[in-house]
């Protein structure tokens, strides 16, 4: 079964129990273990943080958009915003990096490690879009091309 | 998010229900300082038993926590983690720093011995 | 607090569950009872079923909008779709009225019941935006003209 | 949503958990459908109780279990329906052409009695 959803809120952080049951509703109409859907729920909560947080810096009238689809073989999730962007992406995605003193830099290792690919777009001024894609377990090998 | 606290031989035994993300990471937060202010506190046993989600944002109110314990020769002591959560606690390094119980008593164990 | 959230699906079936759990969701961060909750569920669960069934004729390449936005007096629903529209909305309106022999003719029936306002704007071959309002109970009388 | 069956004196007793919308209306549907073809079926009784939702379309699955009951002389006796779901069975008008119990003790009682 092909699905595909789209939700758009305000970056308040009362909505990042609603991001999370999105993605976990999407996730197990697939065939998704519920360690995976666990994993999904930790990837999009971190993406969502961070757009929160850094891209809008707590103020909660940015926009964030979350897309979720999936096909027989992936589950992809692509959180994006128009906050501050990121300057250096490569440095950003270091684990224990974190502009932020209170904050622990592990948003993106978490994804990393929860997701079979992470694609990281952004632009200083402009925003980010974090692309998370996980694999249907016996799909595990082929799917990752598109 | 709710907590259930209680303190005994300096120690405060905080259960925490729901889920650790941005929201209630603060929560957990100030409600956890105000005991550490009032009280006379040297360990912490969290009982993570019914915390059914957290977040790198939860590990940080954790990691904050532990930080200001250990500063005064405290520590903290995790009981009970369900195993997505303990999941998260062990990838971010958690085990090296603190112990981990299966139950709140041998937590509180773990804790009048150290 | 205000919020406003956007969700756009598939004219599954599938994701009626999700369209109930957004709802519930936004609704939840405010002081709704229980029981208003369901009430809403069941609501948005009509409006978009029509959607699905009526206005794409359950054929699942529709896109259906929901939108769900509150502040301190009511929450507002709007339910879209681009779907075959409807000729006659007092008709359609009608208890027991339904184009479908096997239906029963209920929906906007009970989402007249349980909302405080509903407004339905239609149009053949265009689509259907049915607007469905709740208010917070200790504003009743106040919050009904914007 | 989950169905459990079992018969007993020409009467098939489903209980229905989960939400009754369009997409489990349909299962709901075809599995009853499926037992009354099976089966010599008078009566029907729905126990409610795990039922956490409801919407027209779940109630038009019920009624469409009805009328093929009733060309047979049959009825449907409903149990245990949590107070949301009972208000919109009642709000459509069902306790007028079918009876509501308690429990499914009671409805078996009912519908042994009709
Ligand atoms: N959406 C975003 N907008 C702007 N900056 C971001 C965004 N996401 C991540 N970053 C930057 O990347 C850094 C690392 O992110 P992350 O690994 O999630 O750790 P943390 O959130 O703990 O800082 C952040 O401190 C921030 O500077
Ligand atoms: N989104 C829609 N698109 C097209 N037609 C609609 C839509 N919503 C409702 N209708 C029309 O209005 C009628 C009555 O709707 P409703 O009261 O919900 O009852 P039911 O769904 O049981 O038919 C439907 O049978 C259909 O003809």
């Amino acid at each position: 079964m092909h699905n595909r959803v789209k939700l758009e809120f305000n970056s308040l952080p009362e909505n990042l129990a609603l991001a999370r049951l999105v993605v976990a509703s999407v996730a197990s109409q697939t065939n998704f273990t519920l360690d995976d859907v666990e994993e999904l729920k930790v990837a999009v909560s971190e993406a969502v943080s961070n757009s929160i947080i850094h891209g809008y810096g707590n103020c909660p009238d940015g926009l964030i958009t979350l897309e979720v689809w999936q096909d027989n073989a992936k589950l992809v999730i692509v959180v994006s915003d128009q906050g501050k962007g990121i300057a250096d992406i490569a440095l950003a995605m270091q684990p224990a990096f974190s502009t932020e003193p209170d904050r622990m830099g592990l948003g993106f290792v978490f994804m990393q490690s929860f997701m079979d690919d992470l694609h990281v777009e952004s632009e200083p001024a402009k925003g980010t879009a974090v692309k998370l894609v996980k694999l249907l377990a016996d799909t595990n090998a082929v799917a990752l091309n598109n | 998010m709710s907590l259930e606290k209680r303190y005994t031989h300096e120690t405060l035994v905080v259960k925490v229900t729901g889920e650790l993300d941005l929201v209630t990471a603060e929560e957990f937060r100030r409600m956890v300082d105000l005991e550490l202010e009032r009280r006379q506190v040297r360990h912490l046993v969290l009982n993570l038993a019914g915390v059914s989600f957290i977040d790198s944002s939860g590990l940080g109110a954790i990691l904050g926590r532990y930080k200001k314990l250990k500063s005064n020769g405290g520590n903290i002591v995790i009981a009970a983690a369900r195993p997505p959560v303990f999941k998260i606690l062990q990838l971010s390094g958690f085990p090296k720093i603190m112990s981990f119980c299966e139950s709140e008593k041998d937590a509180l164990e773990v804790a009048r011995e150290a």
